[in-house]
């Protein structure tokens, strides 16, 4: 803990800060101007954070695949969203003449704002969280399940056979990789107790020695962290999961139909999606905004969120650079044979290692369990007639 | 009773009767969704946080999807030739009316004279995981194993026969 | 309710005892396991029979050491664990398990045989494409022979012992595509069916005098003292007691298993079946448990001899072991199928079992088991290869100078078919028959028994030497060319190879440990064992014997390599003699002229009964009301009719108009229930008005 | 805050009526549409509505703690996924069998 008040204060900058502008205002205001000022915060913050992640996003990738990126606007191209939000506004918004205008339009706008929802529950530093909800992972989920009908209904009201067969494909695979993430995070939830987000960040703020008591450090925390991982990539329609998106088939699945600030808008919601997702792993599994050595403690607890979110993103951006994209069968096999049955098993790991009290043998058993498990469904799931060729069947 | 009840009330009824009149059929399970996220809201209004939140995961989550999934399966998206109501639509209408006027009867009846508690429930979702690990473990289980079996008679039932070797 | 001996040291139950249950239980489970499979997972279908199996191999040898212990420190080992399966009246009806010497070794042997057995088809049954479910089959069968073994109530045993007849139905008719093999499955089942209704009649009538079927319980089990004096005092007629009689019907169940006298004519048929069946019925477990039960019963049967002396019970076993023994080794004398000899030569040693048992008591029966299960078994293995090497050819004519193409099933072979022969000195058919011959040639009623085991005794091993000379000697008589099979097959059978050496060890006269164990007494080693007098000569007799019958049959044989069609040597020299015995001295044929003409007649007699006695009295009947209803008919149609037939069309169009309602239409139902909520919630409401 | 209210003005009647009149929504969906898939739209609203009493009962009723009408509701709501689940799979399945949603047509139970 940073003891000297100084670096409390730096801690809770925001805080203060909010408490400062709100003062001006009468009494009886102060708790909803509060609210909306960090709201407005929310919504200018992360499409900020959006824009500086295309660069990097662009830029990492080119430097994956051994060019440049953009680098033409600004100081090393760093003015590139800037340059692209332009483009985007002043486009002509196109609405395809057979398509369902009203659906069309809505479409985006509800992903959006289901997006930025989810914000509302993540802590990210002490006491900055906007509304400190009792089942605040409960609303987490239900707002990233909403997000579902919005892909729906931009693919379906755009009357176009790619944009409706990406908008299935999103959907199975967002309803499919959903289960596989709340129940990576039941776990979580199990050991804490709690639906609070808060308090499973508390949960997670203490140390052996220097070491924290991150749940990303327990084996069934590892299990379900790597689970979360990967069900947060298909949930979010990231490579290797993109084939909602896959431009080679379905030119650019659901969004193929939007242009100008509409096609701008589900950009936006996807990387929002991603934040909102890493952030919650983030707060779930690598102790939200605590500091990973207890000696760091005296960095504001937000630096520390931020930064572990970039990580998070960083290693979406390297996944998409590195890893080939999944065909449709092997993506739900995947799914359903594979992450949905470890899980389960992690949740049964994870009930053994609460009941089973403090003591070395939870750890050598759990861990024992999970890998065998890994092991032998990972040979099973191997098989040929899981990943090898497929024999299609056409629709009749 | 404020304006936002108000609100949510209109919204809800208002996505309800889309859903029941509108022609297409994807419109009218998008305006499901709108009723469904109507109610949510007013489980929030009730101080229902857990059911609200549950509420939007089932059924906007999971039942809307659904619904279209099967619209569009079963080629439901297409205008059907014959009108979208049935032959006696009247007599479903009437009898539809029928049962809000007993309903609404009853509700207003019952009123006149009932105690109401006004205060906000203590209640967490501490207290409602509680209940049900405790008191309610057996529905849990039984709607656990309701859950599972539906899960599998929907496959059975949804799945292709397998085609016979010719 | 768990009832265990606790209250007495001496049958106070060990963990062993505990979980005995487990012995049988593991390759039931493997059998349910394995009938789940899927066809193509064979490797998992044999782990998981060859598991369990030595699961329960390892349980036995756990327990067999366990008795062993106690036996070697002085206390009669028998532990059991009996709990009542359910109760009607005042009568409990008890299950239980039961540890003792004479299980402890049958376990043993069991589940060791079995295992190699198992072991063996792994490669015997490779190509067979309903793998899965043979190892399915074998299992239970295996589980169900081990339950025979330690089951300490009859009715349990019958139980097992009726899972052990299904199971071999199933094995021996496992290639059912084929007629022979569906037909000798219907005859090895409906046959031993007939000893069974024996052997639960007996089962009955012990239930019904001691009120247990239980074999031991603290001193009121069936085979203890209080139950045997009550029987003995009861008289069944024909010079028997209620014990003896009760035996008599318990041995009719083992005659049917075992293949004795006039039972047997389903055990060569039973040849149909896959190899290791044979090896596992005719050697280790089917047929054994015959002996063994008889063995495990012999209390009943001995009870009211002289010390010494014999009882009728008794003889009649003797009688029919004997014979048998004579019976089916002439038999085997004309018999070409290779498996079809072992058969027969498997009926004869069973014969000898019987006889030892009826002679010398368990332990010179059981130990001729032992040895028999282990050189017996080896001799089907070895055959099972030498047929897997000939391209399924069975006939030893068409056979011949394998003991080159095959050496290691040769030599195994050979030590198995000089076992069975009885070679002195180093092989352990020797020392168990030596032992039932000497307890016939010190049997006080007659001599008979004794020269008609001799005389099996040459014969046998004129045949085994027939046999080897056709197949091993001489030279290539078949189509293609044999092959050596493969390491899965050969090693079971030098593992059996050894056995049947050594095994002879431990009830030899001078370390007579196998008899001593059986019987509870002290084994010790003394040479003085061989001094006993007339057993030098009579072990020199019976090797003259052996020796005779091995020297007639290289006469006579060896090293020919006759044409397939030609005359057998035997048929040349002595038609007369070779006619009767290929035909199995017409025992089938005679079956078929009595029993089954019987049948046939006596269901013509049915049949002609049903159609014209009963069928005649029925038509007059079904005549008598057709002039009744005609009487009947005249009333109604006349005078009741008429106004019935009105009632009915209003119902029916009454009914065309309700029908309306159920039209399968979902949105009227609907609609009739909320129509009916509507009524009901009014009337509730309008009630309810204060 | 605390406190009882009696009589019509009180919320719970607002919150009945509105359950009530969504109900007969949900009905008459389920009693005029043709296509099976609207029927169960409007099952699901009849169900939703019922969920809505029960909640609303559980917030005004005596014993708010006791979760009674929370539970049911909660309870309800799986539920009614599951028969959603199984409705539209049988939809699914009648459609491939006569290619028709339309009641009216589904009359046979004869495949």
């Amino acid at each position: 803990m940073a003891t000297s008040p100084l670096f409390t204060e730096l801690d809770q900058i925001f805080i203060i800060l909010r408490d400062w502008l709100v003062g001006f205002l009468p009494a009886a205001l102060r708790p909803a101007a509060g609210v909306v000022l960090c709201v407005i915060i929310i919504v200018c913050l992360f499409p900020g954070l959006f824009a500086l992640t295309t660069v990097f996003e662009r830029k990492g990738l080119g430097r994956i695949q051994n060019r440049l990126g953009p680098n033409r606007v600004g100081p090393f191209g760093f003015f590139q969203p800037i340059a692209d939000g332009i483009k985007s506004l002043t486009k002509e918004d196109i609405v395809p003449f057979s398509a369902n205008a009203v659906v069309h339009f809505l479409a985006p706008l509800s992903l959006v704002v289901a997006v930025f929802m989810e914000f509302a529950v993540l802590p990210m530093g002490r006491n900055m969280v906007l509304v400190d909800m009792d089942a605040g992972l409960l609303f987490f989920f239900a707002m990233s399940a909403s997000t579902e009908l919005s892909v729906f209904m931009a693919g379906w009201s755009s009357r176009n056979k790619y944009s409706l067969l990406g908008a299935m494909r999103a959907v199975a695979q967002m309803i499919s990789y959903e289960v596989v993430l709340l129940l990576s995070s039941v776990a979580v939830v199990m050991i804490t107790g709690s639906l609070s987000l808060s308090t499973i960040v508390a949960a997670q703020n203490s140390y052996t020695g220097i070491f924290p008591h991150w749940y990303i450090f327990t084996p069934w925390g590892l299990a379900g962290f790597v689970m979360y991982a990967i069900a947060a990539t298909a949930e979010t329609n990231r490579s290797p999961f993109d084939l909602p998106e896959g431009e080679s088939e379905l030119v650019a699945g659901y969004h193929t139909e939007y242009s100008g600030f509409k096609f701008a808008l589900f950009f936006l919601g996807e990387y929002l999606a991603m934040f909102a997702i890493s952030g919650l792993g983030t707060t779930l599994f690598l102790g939200g905004w605590s500091a990973p050595l207890s000696f760091l403690t005296f960095i504001p607890s937000w630096i520390w969120f931020f930064s572990k979110v970039m990580l998070s993103i960083f290693v979406f951006i390297w996944m998409r650079g590195t890893l080939p994209r999944l065909r449709q069968d092997q993506l739900m096999n995947f799914a359903w044979k594979f992450c949905l049955p470890f899980t389960l098993l992690d949740l049964m790991v994870t009930a053994l290692w609460r009941f089973m009290g403090e003591g070395w043998l939870r750890w050598v058993v759990s861990t024992a369990i999970l890998a065998l498990a890994y092991v032998l469904m990972g040979r099973m799931g191997m098989r040929k007639e899981h990943f090898g060729p497929r024999r299609y069947r056409y629709a009749e | 009773m404020n304006l936002v009840f108000y609100l949510l009330a209109a919204l809800t009824i208002g996505g309800g009767l889309a859903a029941v009149l509108l022609k297409h059929l994807v419109h009218c399970a998008l305006a499901t969704t709108v009723a469904f996220a109507g109610l949510a809201m007013l489980f929030l209004q009730l101080d229902a946080q857990f059911a609200g939140f549950a509420q939007i995961l089932v059924y906007i989550g999971a039942v809307a999807i659904l619904i279209v999934f099967a619209i569009l399966l079963t080629r439901g998206s297409e205008l059907p030739k014959d009108g979208v109501f049935s032959r006696s639509w009247f007599v479903g209408l009437v009898i539809a009316a029928g049962v809000f006027a007993v309903l609404g009867w009853a509700v207003l009846e019952s009123m006149r004279a009932l105690p109401q508690q006004t205060a906000v429930p203590a209640v967490t979702v501490h207290d409602i995981g509680i209940a049900l690990v405790g008191r309610y473990v057996l529905p849990l289980e039984i709607v656990a194993l309701l859950l599972t079996a539906a899960t599998i008679g929907a496959v059975i039932v949804a799945m292709h026969e397998k085609e016979r070797p010719r | 309710m768990q009832e265990s001996g606790a209250f007495t040291p001496q049958f106070a139950t060990s963990a062993i005892t505990g979980i005995l249950w487990l012995i049988p239980v593991a390759p039931m489970v493997a059998s349910g396991v394995i009938a789940l499979l899927k066809q193509p997972r064979r490797k998992l279908a044999a782990g998981l029979a060859i598991g369990s199996l030595s699961i329960s191999l390892l349980l036995s040898l756990v327990a067999f050491c366990h008795v062993v212990a106690g036996w070697a420190h002085g206390s009669v080992i028998r532990e059991f664990v009996n709990f009542t399966w359910f109760r009607f009246g005042s009568s409990t009806v008890d299950l239980g398990w039961v540890l003792d010497p004479l299980a402890s070794i049958m376990l043993v042997m069991v589940s060791f045989v079995g295992l190699l057995i198992f072991i063996y088809s792994v490669g015997y049954m490779a190509h067979d494409e309903n793998f899965t479910r043979f190892f399915c089959f074998l299992s239970l069968f295996a589980g169900a022979m081990l339950g025979v073994v330690i089951s300490n109530s009859l009715l349990l045993l019958f139980m097992c012992w009726e899972i052990v007849g299904l199971t071999s139905y199933l094995l021996i008719g496992f290639w059912y595509q084929k007629p022979s093999a569906a037909a000798a499955a219907k005859k090895a089942f409906v046959t031993t069916r007939v000893g069974d209704v024996f052997f639960l009649l007996g089962i009955v009538w012990l239930f019904s005098q001691t009120g247990t079927l239980l074999f031991y319980n603290h001193g009121v089990g069936s085979l203890e003292g209080l139950a045997l004096v009550n029987l003995l005092s009861q008289h069944a007629g024909l010079g028997l007691s209620a014990a003896g009689a009760i035996g008599l019907l318990i041995f009719a169940g083992a005659v049917g298993k075992s293949g004795q006298l006039p039972l047997h004519v389903w055990l060569p048929d039973a040849m149909e079946g896959p190899t290791p069946v044979s090896a596992l019925i005719h050697a280790a477990t089917m047929v054994a448990a015959g002996v063994y039960l008889v063995a495990r019963v012999y209390p009943l049967m001995q009870i009211g001899a002289a010390p010494g002396g014999t009882t009728t019970a008794l003889t009649v076993v003797t009688w029919v072991g004997a014979s048998t023994a004579v019976f089916a080794a002439l038999i085997a004398v004309a018999q070409n199928d290779i498996k079809r000899i072992l058969a027969y030569s498997t009926i004869s040693q069973l014969g000898y079992m019987m006889a030892g048992l009826g002679l010398g008591g368990v332990a010179v029966g059981m130990f001729h088991l032992i040895t028999h299960a282990f050189f017996k078994a080896l001799l089907f293995l070895g055959a099972g290869s030498v047929i897997h090497g000939c391209h399924e050819e069975q006939d030893i004519r068409r056979m011949g100078g394998l003991k080159s193409d095959m050496p290691l099933t040769f030599v195994t072979y050979a030590i198995g078919m000089l076992a069975l022969c009885g070679f002195p000195i180093f092989f352990s058919g020797f020392w168990s028959k030596d032992g039932i011959l000497e307890a016939a040639q010190h049997w006080d009623l007659s001599k008979g028994p004794f020269y008609l085991l001799v005389f099996g005794a040459l014969l046998t091993a004129f045949y085994m030497t027939r046999q080897v000379c056709y197949v091993f000697f001489g030279h290539w008589r078949g189509h293609g060319s044999a092959h050596e099979s493969p390491k899965v097959m050969t090693l079971p059978l030098a593992i059996l190879a050894f056995f049947a050496i050594a095994l002879g060890v431990i009830g030899t006269p001078a370390w007579p440990w196998f008899h001593a164990f059986l019987s509870n007494r002290a084994a010790s080693f003394d040479l003085h064992g061989f001094a006993e007098p007339g057993l030098g000569l009579l072990m020199l007799g019976s090797s003259c014997v052996v020796f005779a019958g091995l020297g007639l049959g290289w006469w006579l044989y060896g090293n020919k390599s006759p044409k397939p069609e030609a005359p057998d040597a035997l048929e040349k020299s002595a038609p007369w003699l070779w006619k009767p015995l290929r035909d199995r001295l017409y025992i089938d044929e005679f079956y078929g002229v009595t029993v089954i003409a019987f049948y046939g007649w006596w269901a013509r007699v049915a049949d002609w009964l049903d159609r014209r006695v009963w069928g005649g009295i029925v038509a007059v009947i079904a005549w008598l009301f057709g002039l009744w209803a005609r009487l009947n008919r005249f009333l109604d149609v006349d005078w009741v009719d008429g106004g019935f037939d009105k009632t009915c069309e209003e119902i029916s169009s009454g009914g065309g108009l309700l029908s309306r309602v159920e039209g399968g239409r979902v949105q009227n139902y609907l609609r009739i229930l909320a129509a009916a909520v509507v009524a009901l919630v009014a009337i509730l409401l309008w009630s309810s008005r204060p | 805050m605390t406190g009882v209210t009696m009589g019509i003005n009180s919320p719970l009647a607002g919150y009945l009526l509105v359950a009530a009149l969504l109900f007969a929504i949900g009905l008459a969906g389920a009693l005029v549409r043709r296509n099976a898939i609207l029927v169960l739209i409007g099952i699901e609203l009849m169900l939703n509505a019922a969920n809505l009493n029960l909640i609303a009962f559980w917030r005004y009723g005596p014993h708010p703690e006791a979760l009674t009408g929370m539970m049911f509701a909660i309870f309800s709501i799986a539920v009614a996924a599951a028969e959603a689940a199984v409705g539209l799979g049988l939809v699914i399945a009648i459609h491939r069998h006569t290619d028709t949603t339309d009641l009216d047509k589904m009359n046979r139970m004869k495949g």
